[in-house]
């Protein structure tokens, strides 16, 4: 029966540091320097979890982040994470951990009634069943099979933890801290270079922490120690390199939850290897576990099986964990599937009392659920008793970093695995990684890395070669059997977290998914949480057998970050929450705050959407607002519009070529409303331009467009257009802006602006003025957004709520008041103004009513290919008004509009962009879009509305709702 | 991706906006022929291998520039003439 | 027909382990000519091979795959479906695919998943309620289900999404298509491998087209890497490499390649019962039967052909993810990879002959490939077969952006200078 | 008089261990553009790219091939230059601490180690989606310009930053 016994002194654990945990909600004990694995094994919890598809019961098996069967959850409440890599995860003090999967405990799970049933659950039976009698059985069954997969459980609670991210640079980039990983970082370090050292264990050292070498031990405790010393090396233990992007990008999680953003100009891997299970019936046993796994228990945490530990192995690196567990008093037995072994090793198994059969597997594993005996075959067809079964099909290198920008690993037949297939400029490996076994090999390869990276950063004098600690490596000698199964009965599994069998890879091949990204995604082949780290080679190995082809010419699937499952929160870091995007805010968004203005997005901006002067929500208030600008006088915020400063010889020219329209001749001190069309011809923005002098315009844009619209000039002017003298600069954020309007505008603006004239001669509709007020330059622009007199007033942002105070201050006495974005937008309704509604990148000139603004005279942006045969066709949907005919009903946007006869399908003639209720026609009027455009004015329509089942009968009018030939403009 | 704004230095890709195509000549300003510019502004050569673009540093010193990329590797080759 | 597949059939095989089961599809070596060659074996070339088989009886036909089939994106995206577009042949075309995907199942005899779960669309602002009705209503008047949901509403389907005041963006509701869902995506180009090649196509893997075969102004076959191969009718079906087969035949194409990264996390038991897309920035993500939430965003936005994305966007979709859904911060990303999307100047695809006689394009498919696949195989081996297009196709031809018949989905028009 | 108003008014300001974070409000900003030669007859000497000149009246930063900005006493008309008023278009930052490079790391992926952003260094790059300009005035001191509109939003995000170091 599987048993581990603690060791009395002895490992890297803390035995003065006890620290209590609960697993499925019962008290534990480890001691610092413990992983929760190896704490749980202490306490012989050896069943931990069921499997995910047969509800196998399943124990600890690896060593590190490769273990695909010990995965718990962690926390309580609503911030439980699932998934947590048992063997993986330090032991800490209060950790709740619980298995998953198994219901209600992992020794006995209720949902093992799966492998009963297991020969119907062969791979890809879900694609040859549930079809279901009819075309939608699918969603009978689904509910089912979803309820039955995932692994771990959480909930929706948000979380309170907060997840840091930073930028670095750095010389050289060392990924690994095992015996390569220190060699090259300490002889990089040496040369005066920034060195940063990277390692997913709390603890550097890697293999040798595992080791038992008082020679090798003693030289990874001085390296560190010289490592931690030096100023110009940076140690990040805890910190897991989850993948190299394009530019020498590494992203490094460090303790989990922040990031690292790590730019390096050179990039050393030592990433190490991982030990491969071998492929026999039962070999998901809990007890059976990676050799490594034995002998990192044993050195590391002083755990080794109580009694009896059989080892399986195709090569001669578990000898290594046979001879360190026999050191501890275990009785070993090992079962080695060649026929020669080395004299070497025979005799100093024998000198241990360690008993070898060659040519041997594992006829039975004998298991209630966890492992109690074994039967091997071959020759010594005995049956042992015993704690443990360790397995050992050879190494693989973690050649995943190295393969993430598209650079496909090789099979290296010398030591049957996947080497690194070649490296980027700048990129370097060492030891396991790069196929070099053998610590003390490592320390060479690593040192002899950094070497290289040194001369690749041009430096010219190089350190000289690092002495190695005294002894000798074990050489590594491996045969492959990658299929060792004996024929018997009972599941052979190549990769033990999705329960795929050798049997499965075998009906993949029969059924012609023999391409490994095929029989990857047939049989859920190493998509799983530890992504084929022990899977994948076995898989292919025995699909090349298969195919009767070698094992490169299989090829691997991609290698794709993250390296080890990295939460979603971590890669968000602090851009969540109202830090998801930044926000802008006007100069006057203070003044708005503290005088009742309720908010709305546009864009990134935050505008005033309505005050509560004029009621409680937005329908309620606008009304009163437009009321208050009709027939009084309103001041509105419209510091969002984008303004750029055009200057130089050129600029007249420059906007002649982007607006339709003209505007070189336009008079200094005057303003014109300009429209301008993209390369293909269609509308992209709108907006007035005012001559400042001969040789200044003061361009504005919308809002929504001001970005585009900067980059789309400075593109023209910088690329395709140097020969004009022009320089463009944004002043959306230097100028703020507000809009004065209503019969009594002029009226309020001379109280406010005493001494200017403010006549039609001194400031005519469309006219500009400079003037100063107080010291302050202020732009005074006779123009009308809403169609009631009106002025807008720019100043320089530091000043414009000093302004704004004192016109609401110096107007009081008209009854001068705010108005918002909401009303703003309904009055330029009412004046058939078009906006962002209209403007969505589908519209011709003369869809939206301005083909006669396009010059006949001067060429501009997009003036041929808005002739395109379609673009001119009279049937186009143009801009209309509309005016509801049922009082007591109301017009909502996106209604689809239908000529009065017509059958109400299909995709109508129109559409309805923009609503609101007119104060001046007491009725709901529309902007839509209507096809023949104003062609059908005065005809009755249908406006459909199916979402909510109403229609409603309109009369197609001019746009231009009120004052159309202009009157109070000019006023 | 780094991408080396001429004016600025190395900086990451999403400092900048990207502007297609930089081998396509504009027609020249005024130029009334449809084919010519129905080629400009709906043909691309998009190949898979060195690419001429345009890009323009946002976050920067606001400069439109030519940058030459290979679009199998997004290894950058240089900048543009 | 091969074996058909049922739970009949897995306990024959069951309980007789000995007898394997029979090829999916036949890997034949190429002949030296057919009828109807179709570059590229992902959905849609093999949806086009077996609908020129069981519609027309065209069975002389070779789909040439580079790699391995389902290799291109029908491997790579978010498999979802559905069918809200309302500008003009869009809504027609979309809709006749997901009335074939709703019988797939049954029509290939292999089980494609098909989960009508619902997609529903989170609107930020007002004036976004409004172009959701507009695409809501416009989908009701052409027979397609929506609905349009109020906060309240949206609150008691998707209790999960971040209600509060924190969020950056203000929720204010939704439109939901019941029958919109997710499909199986391997699943879809194994489906259609095998029904086809039951009907007789042959489908050849590892067999990368290196040029066109001309006679004059009409293609007579392709060089590959196996040899001359020779048909009266080519079809290309090659997404991200459409400019790059295109230009064999002398033509160059309103399509750019971009990359369009998507995700998994870890399986954890069900949370997410629909599709969930936001308004606020390109996002969208559907829990797998397996477990793991499968989410994308916006492509990175230059040219590439590299399958991989930049870190970049990797974390503007993650803070997407966080924001919309708080839980999803504790999620572990699994894996992540990229597709080579056929970018075009207004959003939709071409599926039309071409100035080559002979030489058919099915291309420039952005980010709504995966949800076209049955309604671009049966229209585009209609127009192979008919030398002429179905009437749902009729509108994605190579021309319309010359003539001025955009059809711009998405209104963000011509996005090469925009991002 | 009209009173002028900075983006983040005095209540700005930041303390922890090691970093300290203020408004430098009350800064005269003008945008110089032109030919090469306009440009140095106006402030003297062309500045560099990514190098502050640095004078008692004014400091100058080069942020376009023909553009400068200059910081303090602008100089006046000059042929074929053009001028543009930006004193109320950028909020300053004023940074500073031991620990300043480390939340300039946090925000921005530009190298702020000492040796290669040393006192006179300019770099532009962006915080947080928004465009900065960062001038290295000390060993741990510095200006950051940010755009008014988007300082309430820079600022809260250097100030959750900084509670993460």
């Amino acid at each position: 029966m599987t048993s581990f016994r603690r060791l009395s002194q002895g490992g890297r654990i803390d035995r003065g540091r006890p620290l209590n945990f609960t697993f499925n909600g019962g008290k534990r004990q480890g001691f610092a320097g413990d992983t929760l694995a190896s704490a749980l094994l202490a306490a012989n919890d050896i069943v931990v979890g069921r499997s995910f598809k047969y509800h196998r019961p399943r124990g600890v098996m690896g060593a590190g982040l490769e273990e695909p069967n010990a995965l718990f959850t962690t926390g309580k409440g609503g911030t439980e994470e699932p998934n947590a890599i048992g063997p993986a995860l330090e032991l800490r003090d209060g950790l709740a951990a619980r298995s998953q999967n198994a219901w209600p405990s992992p020794r006995f799970d209720l949902m093992a009634v799966n492998s009963l049933a297991s020969p119907l659950f062969a791979s890809g039976f879900y694609y040859k069943t549930f079809i279901g009698p009819f075309q939608k059985s699918w969603m009978f069954y689904e509910p089912f099979i979803r309820r039955a997969a995932g692994l771990g459980k959480t909930s929706y609670a948000a979380d309170d933890v907060r997840h840091e991210t930073r930028n670095a640079f750095c010389d050289v980039l060392v990924v690994g801290a095992g015996p390569a990983g220190l060699a090259a970082a300490l002889a990089a370090a040496r040369s005066g270079v920034s060195v940063v050292l990277a390692e997913q264990d709390f603890e550097l050292g890697g293999q040798l922490l595992s080791g038992a070498d008082a020679a090798l031990e003693a030289w990874r405790a001085e390296t560190v120690a010289a490592l931690q010393a030096a100023e110009n090396v940076r140690l990040l233990p805890r910190a897991v390199v989850q993948g190299i992007y394009d530019g020498n990008h590494a992203i490094i999680s460090v303790g989990g939850t922040a990031l690292e953003s790590l730019r390096a100009r050179s990039i050393i891997y030592a990433a190490g290897a991982v030990e491969r299970p071998l492929v026999f019936e039962n070999n998901d046993r809990p007890g059976v576990m990676l050799a490594s796994a034995l002998r990192s228990l044993a050195n590391r945490f002083a755990l080794v099986p109580s009694q009896r530990a059989v080892l399986l192995t195709n090569n001669d690196s578990a000898y290594e964990a046979a001879f360190d567990l026999a050191a501890h008093g275990v009785a070993v037995t090992v079962a080695d599937l060649r026929r020669e072994i080395s004299g070497a090793l025979m005799s100093r198994a024998a000198g241990q009392g360690i008993v070898v059969f060659p040519e041997s597997g594992i006829a039975e594993v004998i298991a209630k659920p966890d492992v109690r005996a074994v039967k091997l075959s071959g020759r010594h067809a005995v049956t042992i008793e015993c704690d443990v079964l360790g397995m050992s099909g050879g190494w693989s290198p973690l050649v995943h970093l190295t393969a993430h920008g598209g650079i496909k690993p090789r099979y290296d037949e010398a030591i049957a695995a996947f080497v690194p297939g070649a490296f980027a400029s700048g990129h370097f490996a060492a030891g396991a990684c790069n196929g070099v076994f053998g610590s003390r090999a490592a320390i060479a390869s690593g040192d002899a890395a950094a070497r290289a990276a040194l001369g690749h950063l041009g430096r010219a004098k190089l350190p000289a070669a690092a002495t190695l600690p005294e002894g000798e490596d074990l050489a590594y000698a491996i045969t492959p059997v990658w299929n060792a199964t004996q024929g018997s009965k009972g599941k052979a599994f190549v990769d033990f977290q999705n329960d795929v069998t050798a049997k499965d890879v075998a009906q993949a091949h029969d059924e012609g998914y023999s391409n490994i990204e095929h029989l990857k995604r047939y049989t859920t082949l190493g998509m799983g949480t530890d992504q084929g780290k022990t899977s994948n080679i076995n898989a292919l190995a025995i699909m090349a057998g298969l195919r009767g082809v070698g094992i490169g010419d299989v090829g691997t699937t991609t290698f794709r970050p993250p390296f080890t499952p990295l939460t979603v929160g971590a890669i968000a870091g602090r851009s969540v929450g109202h830090h998801f995007r930044p926000t802008r805010r006007s100069p006057l968004h203070d003044w708005h705050q503290k005088n009742g203005a309720t908010f709305i997005e546009a864009g990134l901006w935050k505008r005033a959407w309505y005050y509560d002067w004029a009621g409680k929500t937005p329908q309620e208030a606008y009304v009163k607002e437009m009321e208050l600008v009709r027939h009084n006088v309103g001041l509105s915020d419209v510091s969002t519009l984008g303004k750029i400063d055009v200057q130089g010889r050129d600029a007249g020219e420059f906007l002649n070529r982007v607006y339709v329209n003209g505007f070189a001749k336009l008079p200094v001190g005057k303003a014109r409303y300009g429209v301008m069309l993209n390369d293909d011809g269609l509308v992209l923005d709108d907006g007035t331009t005012s001559r400042i002098s001969e040789t200044q315009y003061y361009l504005t844009t919308t809002t929504a467009q001001a970005g585009e619209v900067m980059s789309w000039l400075e593109f023209l002017a910088q690329c395709h257009w140097p020969e004009l003298d022009v320089h463009l600069a944004s002043l959306t954020d230097e100028w703020g802006g507000m809009s004065l309007a209503g019969p009594k505008a002029r009226e309020a603006l001379a109280l406010a602006l005493p001494g200017v004239d403010l006549s039609n001669e001194g400031l005519p509709y469309m006219g500009v003025k400079d003037i100063t007020f107080e010291g302050v330059p202020v732009r005074l622009l006779r123009l009308s957004f809403s169609g009631e007199l009106g002025y807008e007033i720019h100043c320089p942002a530091n000043y414009t709520e000093a302004l704004w105070e004192h016109l609401l201050k110096a107007a009081a006495p008209l009854g001068i008041k705010p108005y918002g974005l909401e009303s703003l937008a309904s009055l330029r309704i009412e004046k058939g103004h078009v906006a962002g509604l209209e403007l969505d990148h589908r519209n011709s000139l003369d869809d939206l009513g301005l083909g006669k603004m396009a010059s006949a005279t001067k060429p501009f942006v997009g003036d041929v290919l808005r002739q395109r045969e379609d673009m001119m066709a009279p049937e186009r949907w143009s801009l209309v008004g509309l005016e509801l005919l049922e009082a007591g009903k109301t017009l909502r946007g996106g209604s689809i509009l239908f000529a009065a006869n017509d059958e109400i399908k299909g995709h109508g003639r129109g559409y309805i962009t923009s609503v609101t209720w007119s104060v001046e026609l007491q009725r709901f009027i529309a902007l839509g879009l209507y096809q023949g455009g104003l062609k059908h004015e005065g005809e009755e329509i249908i406006c459909a509305f199916p979402l909510k089942n109403e229609q409603v009968k309109a009369r197609i009018v001019s746009p231009m709702f009120i004052d159309s030939k202009g009157t109070r403009l000019h006023a | 991706m780094r991408i080396p704004c001429p004016h600025c230095g190395e900086r990451d890709v999403n400092e900048f906006r990207y502007g297609g195509d930089a081998t396509k000549q504009r027609p020249a300003h005024g130029d009334k022929d449809f084919q010519t510019w129905n080629a400009y502004v709906f043909e691309f050569d998009n190949p898979k291998g060195p690419h001429e673009e345009f890009w323009q540093h946002t976050l920067g010193c606001r400069q439109w520039f030519r940058l030459k990329r290979n679009t199998a590797t997004n290894q950058i080759l240089g900048g543009g003439q | 027909m091969p074996k058909s597949y049922s739970i009949f059939s897995i306990l024959r095989h069951a309980l007789r382990p000995s007898e394997p089961w029979p090829e999916a599809w036949a890997k034949p070596a190429p002949k030296s000519n057919y009828d109807v060659i179709i570059i590229g074996g992902g959905g849609h070339g093999l949806a086009t091979a077996y609908y020129l088989a069981k519609n027309h009886g065209i069975t002389n036909v070779a789909v040439l795959e580079k790699s391995y089939i389902g290799s291109g994106n029908v491997g790579r995206n978010t498999t979802i479906i559905r069918s809200n577009y309302m500008l003009g042949a869009n809504t027609a075309f979309f809709e006749k695919s997901l009335q074939l995907w709703e019988g797939l199942s049954h029509d290939l005899d292999f089980n494609c998943m098909v989960s009508h779960r619902g997609q529903i669309v989170v609107a930020v602002s007002p004036g976004q309620m409004d172009s959701f009705a507009r695409r809501g209503n416009l989908m009701r008047l052409n027979g397609i289900d929506a609905e349009l949901l109020d906060r309240k509403e949206l609150e008691k389907e998707l209790p999960y999404l971040d209600y509060s005041k924190h969020a950056r963006f203000p929720i204010w509701g939704g439109i939901h298509q019941r029958r919109a869902g997710t499909v199986r995506h391997d699943a879809v180009a194994w489906g259609y491998a095998r029904a086809a090649s039951a009907l007789g196509v042959h489908i050849i893997e590892d067999c990368e087209v290196t040029g066109m075969v001309m006679d004059g102004n009409k293609v007579t076959g392709v060089e590959t890497n196996r040899g001359r191969i020779l048909a009266g009718k080519v079809g290309i079906a090659v997404a991200g490499h459409s400019s790059h087969v295109a230009r064999m035949a002398g033509l160059r194409l309103p399509v750019e390649s971009h990359i369009l990264q998507a995700f998994v996390t870890e399986p954890v038991k069900p949370m997410v019962h629909h599709v969930v897309s936001w308004g606020a920035e390109l996002f969208y993500l559907s829990q797998s039967d397996k477990g793991g939430m499968v989410f994308g965003g916006h492509i990175d936005g230059f040219n590439t052909y590299t399958q991989r994305g930049q870190f970049f966007k990797i974390r503007d979709v993650m803070e997407c993810a966080v924001s919309l859904m708080p839980f999803m911060s504790r999620l572990r990303l699994l894996r992540h990879w990229g597709g080579i999307m056929d970018m075009t100047p207004d959003g939709s695809p071409f599926i039309c002959k071409t100035p080559v006689d002979g030489l058919y394009l099915n291309g420039g498919w952005c980010y709504q490939g995966f949800k076209a696949t049955p309604a671009s195989g049966l229209t585009f081996a209609h127009t192979i077969a008919n030398d002429a297009p179905h009437d749902l196709n009729a509108a994605f031809a190579l021309d319309r952006l010359m003539k001025g018949r955009e059809l711009d989905e998405h209104g963000i028009g011509n996005w090469t200078y925009k991002q | 008089m009209l009173e002028a108003r900075s983006p983040l008014g005095t209540a700005a300001h930041f303390d922890l261990p090691g970093i300290t974070l203020r408004e430098a409000a009350g800064f005269t900003l003008t945008q110089l553009a032109g030919e090469e030669k306009a440009l140095k007859k106006a402030c003297g000497k062309l500045p560099a790219f990514g190098k502050a000149d640095v004078q008692e009246a004014a400091t100058s930063f080069r942020i376009a091939p023909s553009q400068v900005w200059v910081v303090g006493a602008a100089p006046g008309k000059l042929a074929g230059l053009h001028v543009t008023p930006l004193s109320s278009g950028r909020t300053r930052i004023a940074l500073e601490g031991a620990r300043a490079r480390a939340l300039l790391a946090a925000c921005a992926a530009v190298d702020f180690a000492l040796e290669s952003f040393a006192p006179g260094q300019v770099a532009m790059t962006g915080f947080h989606h928004t465009p900065v300009l960062i001038h290295c005035t000390g060993e741990d001191t510095f200006h950051i310009y940010a755009m008014r509109s988007f300082a309430h939003s820079v600022w809260g995000w250097l100030v959750d930053a900084a509670q993460g170091l």
